[in-house]
């Protein structure tokens, strides 16, 4: 089962650096309290952590979306390609290469399945035939999307919704692809599925993935590295590899004990945690 | 399937009671769209009963045929042994039925505080006139309900963002208030639409937890869609499989899971 | 045939006229709402900012000459130039992109993903100050705006209908062009917004602007472009309006006139603007002819809320609106 | 210093027409202070305050200006008026309201702080038709007369006024409705050209008038049957028209054009001091003229309540007191340097609404000018006084108000 | 180290239930109260009262309407102009029909006959949403400005259609017509808007608040947890409707004293109000207070300054002051897009834990 690639230990590109970032909303929230990442070029680097731990408010202070909450990175720097890109508006940063999915969906609710996906590929100049041929490659990858093509997106379901915020990143033929929670709300098939998506991706063109994930144990089948946070801040971080051995990680974040997979019919008592926050 | 209607006893000794709710040859369409096609299943009275299917498989909308805000095409539902007629969903509501939503449709301008105390209005009665003195029975009835939903915001262990605007809360803990909300009415049957997305081990064990302590202590019905396999084996007493709007399986997990119909359309693998 | 047909029939085909005139003023809040969910309360003041720009412009006036005036104690009017029409049009056009890109730089800009009231809002408060910045920068006089345009009675018509009817009907020369430039302005927006990119971008942006943002659409691009196109509209709709009836402040008030064509039409459609106008326009004509006389007139202005009303009912989202989505 | 408020609106819908207005009403005063030093060697002030035809900011204006020791107020509404009218009987400064506001105050027993000499709208309405009397050899019987008016309560005014003249005179009269603002009336027109009324009056203000001008151009009317009030009869209003406006009528209760001696000192003492009001090309319009023959009065007034008082700094009750017993004479008004200005009349107790006389001007759109047509036409007192007398009664026993000069 | 919570615990879920749960708070509106009640009517002018005051009260009684309307229970609506036309002519009906009645009980019964017109041309928002129904609140704003133009009978046939407030009294003192003093129309409007603010407080904090608000954010999912829709939204169109009728009579009787009805509630009145509400805070009372305040007194405040300080010409400074205004509008927006109540509970989020700066 455990099929990632280890990570090569040579020296890898850094494509994106965060650097001990701290962000603020509506002024007075602190969420983010010093977080620094970095992500290897060609890499599948994942972040982990409970809700609420500030996944998403990384993901979207690389993207820069915060500011379309009334957030704000008020410390620290966020580096890609040796470029500070805190300033850089979104769309900016979609035409050099770095996309994201949102968490919750957010499709274009009035427009349909196909014209979702052709949103995707709205900054790209490479013609018409190119972005026919990566439409056909995300029904390829979703057939059920090409079922369902013609509908409006806010009529799908959820599950088909999630197939359309992915499919619709990858119609820009990102370099690097932020991608937030993409498992949640999908059949285990699908699941599956997705990931398996990601490492033909990362693997064929080169695409570099930061993900944001619940779902620890897929998550860390397929990234090679991984960093977990916690109410704000890095609290680990590692080789995928090593990081799914840890037996915190193991039992708090993979539900396993020593004796394996417990029921949780088995769970008897709620469980609080946040141990190794000093 | 009738001859159930005494009840059964589950794996782990519980008493399962009679037909609580039954759905007779439900078909929902919409436009072109056949969501749901023909399928009859039964809720018992104290059960935990799971649907699963792959992404739009009708699970949802089943969900709210149920809940009352879909009419379906065709078909009956019958509650409590009586045929359910043309309902709002706040009748619906008023029946004893609360639910959770898979897009958190929580009241984002409102306090979580607020949020579940909404889960309460059915049963709050004071007029217009002594709410708006604030006086009699209005004050007694805002602070008799506030007790209950205090002792849910206790079970839920949300007690420190008790007065924090549900808009500014992460998934997660939106999810739980929604169900504090849900648990709020003190339903008779709870609907929950994939209570568990978006969470990770040691939070869906806590919601589980949450989900068994309820059907124990209250003995509340619980229909949960979930994409956990995990998580339904363990908890379900029964499972329905739905799979492009038909039903492909009908049964206790450890069948279901060994229906090669399952495994084909949704499973992939057999799960361990 | 019985005089009162024949009138009704006049009455009807100046309904469409006038319907068309409130079309070109409803086509702005359309392509602002169908590109940000923006409901702009300031189109109204956009039109007549437009034709104050035009007038001022083509005799030359010199701008802010008030308010230099009162500061520096000089004596400031004219240049002393008066611009040919098309010029004067070009250059209007142009201020009107200007004003698309300060709009979008110091309002929008900054209310990424806000509610649609708070957008709302800001669209008033835009209002506000455009009607006193038109007022300051050009003066609050009457103008008389003159580009041309054929104005009264049309022969023809009126001749042929006598020949048909025994009675001439009266089509308004004006109507006769504003309805051409609608059916024109309304065909063009139409496939721009239905068959091109940007037009898809546009309604992404309507549904969702932080995905917008996070596919890579440029919202400060749509914005400006398509305040851009909504100034341009309203700069057709102020010429239209201003010839009629000179141009001074009362021309901003034609926006409550378009209101309710667009929510009869639906918000967010094109050639809804142009049906919604027709039918507004022959109804409430048509209602104050039979109706009016009997419980005394000056009905058009709530018969005209309350045709839209009665269809709103039906069609909560108007007759060729997007369908309101509502799923849980 | 005497204080006289200029309540003006340079602002919103009806800017167009308030600005020359108050330019004539604040030009007046300062040639009086300029040239004279005043009225009675006292400085006249004339604190300005934007109304912008709102009711409340009129309100306001009034509240922060009365502090000052107004002496007279001239709002140029007919909303604020009503407003106005129980705070300055309760205040006790006068409201002087020519050609506007609420006719029956024309009866003094009942107003007793509110005049509108020289005319008012009903008195309008009457001259009209006497005017279209004369016209038609003394009868209108079988004539079509269509009103066509602002749908607001000055527009309302003439209604009745018109109704009891037309039984009298046996003429159709139709009223013709136009909603604020006036931009959108292709159902009147359409209504008027199937009717084809022989005459048309008009009750409009700002943009209304404009259009209904063009529009009567539009179907070809006969612009020499087209009457409006005073209000409607302005340059702003024909001249969008342009040369189909020609032949247009209006009332009007005083000169216009810059036939008149004053205004070789108004260029003199005003603009060319650069202390004009305004940017100095309104100086000699119809409704420059009405905010200067406005401004006249209320110093007329003035200096009668300095006569009578024998003080100079009058206070309001004393330029009340002025108002009542004002009187204008032709020799007056040619020492103004206004000959023939307005209409000579004298003030009572009772009677605080003049003689109601009107003329008509006729627009020259070659020239750009108006003309006068007829001399002073007095109105038709027999149906007016009665109506008055009804509307002030009715006033007078919902507010408990017992009618002096008894 | 003024405006701290800690320290201050509750032990009783009624305690914890109070409009103020701060003491701070607590303090500062209760000393704001009795200054209003006992120390303004000694100091007030005729001019704070007719220019300043009296507006402000009446525009807070319509905002705190529409707030309840809009802000709490989500449907926007443009027909206030209108509603308040209702009060305002029920309220002269009710004055000349029955001359011996109390002017209190005038302006309720007013505020009860706008309820049932509001609960009416709210029948169509069962089915109508968002801006569409805005726009079709629209209709009842003109149609009732035509009616009370049209029908004499409203106007009890007067000449020009306008209406006068006769004299009245309250406790033996004149509360309208020409008569009355400053302190009487204040004091008068200030009881109405501490009772009603009280009422719309009570409303908003218990069970049918929920339901408005439920409604407003979600009326799908409220609708699926037992919300009636139609009840909920009638009733908030009642009640919005009543405040909006008591601030029409009162606007007419005591604060104009004659009103005509497309001047006096055109079309601007409901946009002004609708103002009112988004600057100051949907969905807050103390906004309602805000944005009446702030739309009452800042064009009254920029022209003092402008014309009375400044001495500009009084046209540059209305157009200046438009501009001043819109320009205004926007950037608190900007700054704080849920308005001046938001703006004040994060000044206060801030001042709780000052010195750190989070
Ligand atoms: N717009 C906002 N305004 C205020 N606080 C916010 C906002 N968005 C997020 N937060 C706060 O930031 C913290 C981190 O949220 P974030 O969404 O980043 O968590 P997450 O790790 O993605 O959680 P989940 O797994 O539940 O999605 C949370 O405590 C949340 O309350
Ligand atoms: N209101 C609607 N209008 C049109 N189609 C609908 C509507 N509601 C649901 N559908 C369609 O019905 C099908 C079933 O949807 P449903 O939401 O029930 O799926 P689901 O089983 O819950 O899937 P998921 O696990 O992804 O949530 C989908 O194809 C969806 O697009
Ligand atoms: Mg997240
Ligand atoms: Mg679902």
């Amino acid at each position: 089962m455990f099929d990632a690639k280890p990570t090569p230990e040579t020296q890898v590109e850094t494509l994106l650096e965060v650097n001990n970032i701290e962000v603020i909303y509506n002024h007075v929230i602190l969420v983010l309290k010093g977080v620094s990442l970095s992500v290897p070029k060609g890499g599948i680097t994942a972040l982990l952590g409970g809700n609420g731990a500030g996944k998403t408010t990384t993901l979207k202070a690389i993207s820069n979306l915060l500011k379309s909450e009334r957030g704000e990175v008020t410390k620290g720097s966020i580096v890609y390609r040796g470029e500070g890109i805190q300033d850089m508006a979104p769309a900016d940063l979609v035409r050099k290469g770095v996309i994201q999915v949102m968490e919750g969906r957010h499709c274009f609710e009035h427009l349909t399945v196909e014209e979702n996906l052709l949103t995707g590929a709205y900054t790209r100049t490479d013609g018409r035939a190119a972005i026919a041929a990566d439409l056909e490659m995300v029904y390829e990858y979703f057939p059920r999307l090409r079922e369902r093509r013609r509908s409006q997106a806010g009529y799908t379901s959820g599950g088909e919704q999630q197939m359309v915020a992915i499919g619709r990143a990858l119609m820009s033929r990102p370099e690097t692809i932020l991608l937030d929670e993409p498992s949640m709300g999908l059949a285990p098939q699908l699941v599956e599925q997705i990931f398996e998506i990601v490492k033909a991706v990362n693997e064929n063109e080169g695409v570099t993935f930061l993900l944001a994930e619940q779902n620890t144990n897929v998550a860390l089948r397929y990234a090679h590295y991984g960093y977990i946070l916690e109410s704000g801040r890095v609290v680990m971080d590692g080789p995928a590899a090593a990081l799914r051995e840890n037996p915190d990680v193991k039992e708090f974040y993979l539900g396993m004990s020593d004796e394996g997979r417990k029921s949780f019919r088995e769970v008897r008592s709620y469980r609080r945690r946040k141990r190794w926050l000093a | 399937m009738k001859d159930m209607s005494e009840g059964y006893v589950t794996a782990d000794g519980r008493q399962i009671g009679g037909v609580l709710m039954e759905m007779k040859n439900i078909t929902l369409r919409f436009g072109g769209v056949v969501a749901i096609k023909d399928i009859s299943f039964d809720i018992r009275d104290g059960e935990i009963r799971a649907i699963i299917g792959p992404n739009g498989a009708g699970k949802s909308s089943m969900l709210n045929v149920i809940s009352g805000f879909y009419v379906p095409t065709e078909g009956e539902v019958w509650f409590k042994g009586v045929r359910r007629g043309p309902m709002k969903p706040y009748q619906v509501a008023r029946l004893g039925v609360a639910r959770t939503f898979q897009n958190i449709a929580l009241f984002d301008g409102m306090t979580v505080l607020d949020n579940i105390m909404t889960g309460r209005l059915t049963r709050m009665k004071a007029g217009l006139l002594s709410q708006a003195l604030w006086y009699g029975a209005a004050e007694r009835e805002e602070i008799a309900h506030r007790e209950k939903v205090e002792r849910i915001i206790d079970f839920l262990e949300i007690q420190n963002i008790r007065k924090t605007p549900v808009g500014r809360l992460p998934y997660g803990l939106k999810k739980r208030v929604e169900l504090a909300r849900a648990l709020a009415a003190e339903p008779k049957l709870l609907l929950l639409d994939e209570p568990m997305a978006g969470m990770n081990v040691e939070e869906k064990e806590d919601m589980s937890r949450f989900i068994l302590d309820l059907n124990d202590e209250f003995g509340t019905t619980i229909v949960l869609i979930e994409h956990d396999m995990g998580v339904v084996m363990d908890l379900s007493d029964r499972v329905v499989v739905m799979d492009y709007g038909r039903k492909i399986g009908d049964g206790p997990p450890e069948e279901v899971r060994n229906n090669q119909d399952v495994i084909d359309a949704y499973l992939g693998v057999a799960h361990d | 045939m019985p005089d009162q047909l024949v009138y009704a029939m006049e009455v009807t085909l100046n309904g469409l006229m006038a319907g068309v005139m409130y079309s070109l003023v409803a086509l702005g809040f359309v392509l602002i709402f169908k590109a940000s969910g923006i409901f702009n309360y300031a189109q109204g003041v956009l039109a007549l900012f437009a034709a104050l720009t035009l007038v001022g412009l083509q005799q030359g006036q010199v701008p802010f000459a008030h308010l230099i005036n009162a500061v520096f104690g000089t004596d400031l009017h004219h240049f002393g130039w008066h611009l040919p029409a098309v010029v004067a049009i070009a250059l209007t056009a142009g201020v009107m992109v200007l004003m698309a890109i300060a709009v979008e730089k110091l309002v929008l800009k900054h209310l990424v993903n806000q509610a649609p009231i708070i957008l709302f809002m800001a669209t008033i408060g835009l209002a506000y100050f455009l009607e006193g910045f038109g007022d300051v920068m050009w003066g609050a006089d009457i103008k008389k705006l003159d580009v041309g345009l054929p104005q009264g009675i049309s022969e023809t018509i009126e001749s042929v209908t006598a020949d048909w009817f025994g009675y001439g009907f009266f089509i308004d020369n004006l109507d006769i062009v504003a309805t051409v430039v609608a059916v024109a302005l309304v065909t063009a927006l139409t496939v721009f917004s239905q068959y091109s990119k940007q037009g898809r971008a546009l309604r992404a942006v309507a549904d969702d602007h932080q995905a917008a943002l996070s596919v890579g659409i440029s919202l400060r691009f749509i914005w400006v472009l398509v305040w851009s196109i909504a100034g341009f509209v309203a700069l057709v709709a102020g010429i239209m309006w201003g010839t009629k009836s000179g141009v001074q402040f009362s021309l901003s008030l034609i926006a409550l006139k378009a209101l309710p064509v667009l929510m009869l039409g639906g918000f967010t459609s094109i050639p809804g603007a142009i049906v919604g106008g027709l039918i507004i326009g022959v109804g409430e004509k048509l209602f104050e002819f039979s109706i009016g006389p009997m419980i005394g007139g000056a009905t058009e202005n709530w018969f005209a809320y309350m045709l839209a009303l009665l269809f709103l009912v039906f069609r909560p989202q108007g007759l060729f609106g997007e369908r309101i989505i509502e799923r849980v | 210093d005497l204080v006289v408020p200029n309540l003006s609106y340079r602002t919103g819908a009806y800017a167009a027409n308030g600005i020359p207005y108050a330019d004539g009403f604040n030009d007046y005063f300062t040639l009086l202070n300029e040239r004279d030093g005043g009225i009675g060697g006292e400085i006249v002030q004339v604190p300005e305050c934007e109304t912008a035809y709102n009711t409340e900011k009129g309100v306001e204006c009034y509240e922060s200006t009365k502090g000052m020791g107004a002496l007279a107020y001239n709002p140029l509404s007919t909303g604020i008026t009503y407003q106005l009218i129980p705070k300055v009987t309760a205040d006790g400064i006068t409201l002087y309201t020519p050609g506007y506001g609420r006719t029956s105050a024309a009866n003094g027993s009942v107003f007793e702080w509110v005049f509108n000499y020289p005319a008012n709208y009903w008195d309008g309405a009457s001259v009209a038709i006497k005017y279209l009397l004369d016209e038609n050899g003394g009868d209108l019987a079988g004539k079509k007369v269509t009103l066509l008016y602002h749908n607001s309560a000055y527009g309302k005014e003439p209604i009745r006024t018109l109704q009891a003249l037309s039984e009298k005179h046996g003429f159709e009269l139709q009223a013709v409705p136009v909603d604020h603002p006036g931009q959108e009336q292709k159902s009147q027109w359409l209504q008027i050209r199937r009717d084809k009324p022989d005459y048309v009056l008009m009750w409009g203000w700002g943009v209304m008038n404009q259009v209904a001008i063009q529009e009567a151009v539009n179907i070809r009317y006969p612009m020499d049957h087209f009457i409006g009030i005073w209000w409607s009869g302005s340059e702003n209003d024909v001249k969008p028209a342009g040369d189909g406006a020609n032949g247009y009528k209006a009332l009007t209760m005083h000169g216009t054009g810059m036939d008149y001696p004053i205004y070789a000192d108004i260029q003199k003492y005003v603009v060319d001091a650069g202390k004009a009001a305004g940017a100095g090309d309104m100086v000699g319009t119809v409704l420059y003229s009405r905010g200067m023959y406005a401004a006249m009065v209320i110093a007329e007034a003035i200096r009668k309540g300095q006569e009578i008082h024998g003080t100079s700094a009058v206070n309001a009750a004393q330029v009340r007191d002025g108002f009542e017993n004002l009187e204008i004479t032709e020799e007056r008004m040619a020492e103004l340097g206004l000959p023939q200005f307005g209409p000579p009349f004298a003030a009572s107790c009772t009677d605080h609404g003049g003689p109601g006389a009107a003329m008509i001007q006729q627009w020259d759109a070659a020239a750009g000018t108006w003309n006068s047509i007829t001399g002073f036409i007095a109105p038709d007192d027999a149906v007016l006084d009665p109506l008055v007398a009804e509307d002030s009664a009715a006033f007078a026993a919902e507010n408990n108000i017992t009618p002096r000069c008894q | 180290m003024l405006y701290r919570e800690a320290g201050d615990f509750k032990t009783t879920y009624r305690e914890d239930n109070q409009t103020f749960p701060i003491r701070f708070d607590r303090i500062a509106y209760y000393t704001t109260v009795a200054a209003a009640f006992a120390v303004v009517p000694f100091f007030i002018n005729d001019y704070w009262a007719n220019a300043v005051f009296v507006p402000f009260l009446i525009y807070a009684i319509a905002a705190l309407g529409l707030n309840i309307l809009t802000g709490y229970a989500g449907q926007v609506s443009l027909g206030t102009g209108g509603f308040m036309a209702v009060g305002a002519y029920a309220c002269y009906k009710l004055m000349t029909a029955f001359p011996e009645m109390s002017m209190v009980l005038n302006v309720l019964l007013a505020g009860l006959v706008t309820a049932g017109v509001g609960v009416l041309f709210g029948l169509p928002s069962l089915r109508i949403k968002g801006f569409y129904l805005a726009v079709a609140t629209l209709a009842a704003q003109f149609f009732l400005v035509w009616l009370f133009n049209k029908v004499p009978w409203f106007y009890n046939n007067s000449a020009s259609g306008q209406i006068t407030a006769p004299e009245r009294t309250f406790l033996g003192q004149f509360v309208t017509g020409a008569q009355t003093s400053a302190s009487a129309k204040y004091l008068f409007c200030l009881a109405f808007v501490f009772v009603l603010a009280l009422v719309a407080r009570n409303l908003t904090r218990g069970t049918t608040g929920r339901k408005w608000m439920a409604i407003r954010d979600m009326d799908i999912a409220a609708e699926i947890i037992g919300v009636n829709p139609l009840t909920t939204k009638l009733s908030a169109f009642a009640v919005s409707s009543f405040y909006i009728g008591v601030a029409g009579a009162l606007f007419f009787s005591v604060y104009l004293g004659a009103a005509e009805v497309g001047e006096s509630f055109g079309i601007q009145k409901s946009f002004l109000i609708l103002f009112m509400v988004i600057i100051g805070g949907l969905g807050s009372i103390f906004g309602s207070f805000a944005g009446a305040a702030f739309l009452v007194l800042l064009p009254v405040l920029l022209k003092n300054v402008l014309v009375g300080t400044l001495g500009w010409p009084t046209d540059l400074a209305a157009h200046i002051e438009l501009m001043i205004v819109g320009a205004l509008i926007i950037i608190f927006l900007i700054v704080e897009p849920h308005g001046l109540a938001q703006l004040w509970r994060l000044t206060k989020e801030k001042l709780r834990l000052w010195p750190f700066p989070h």
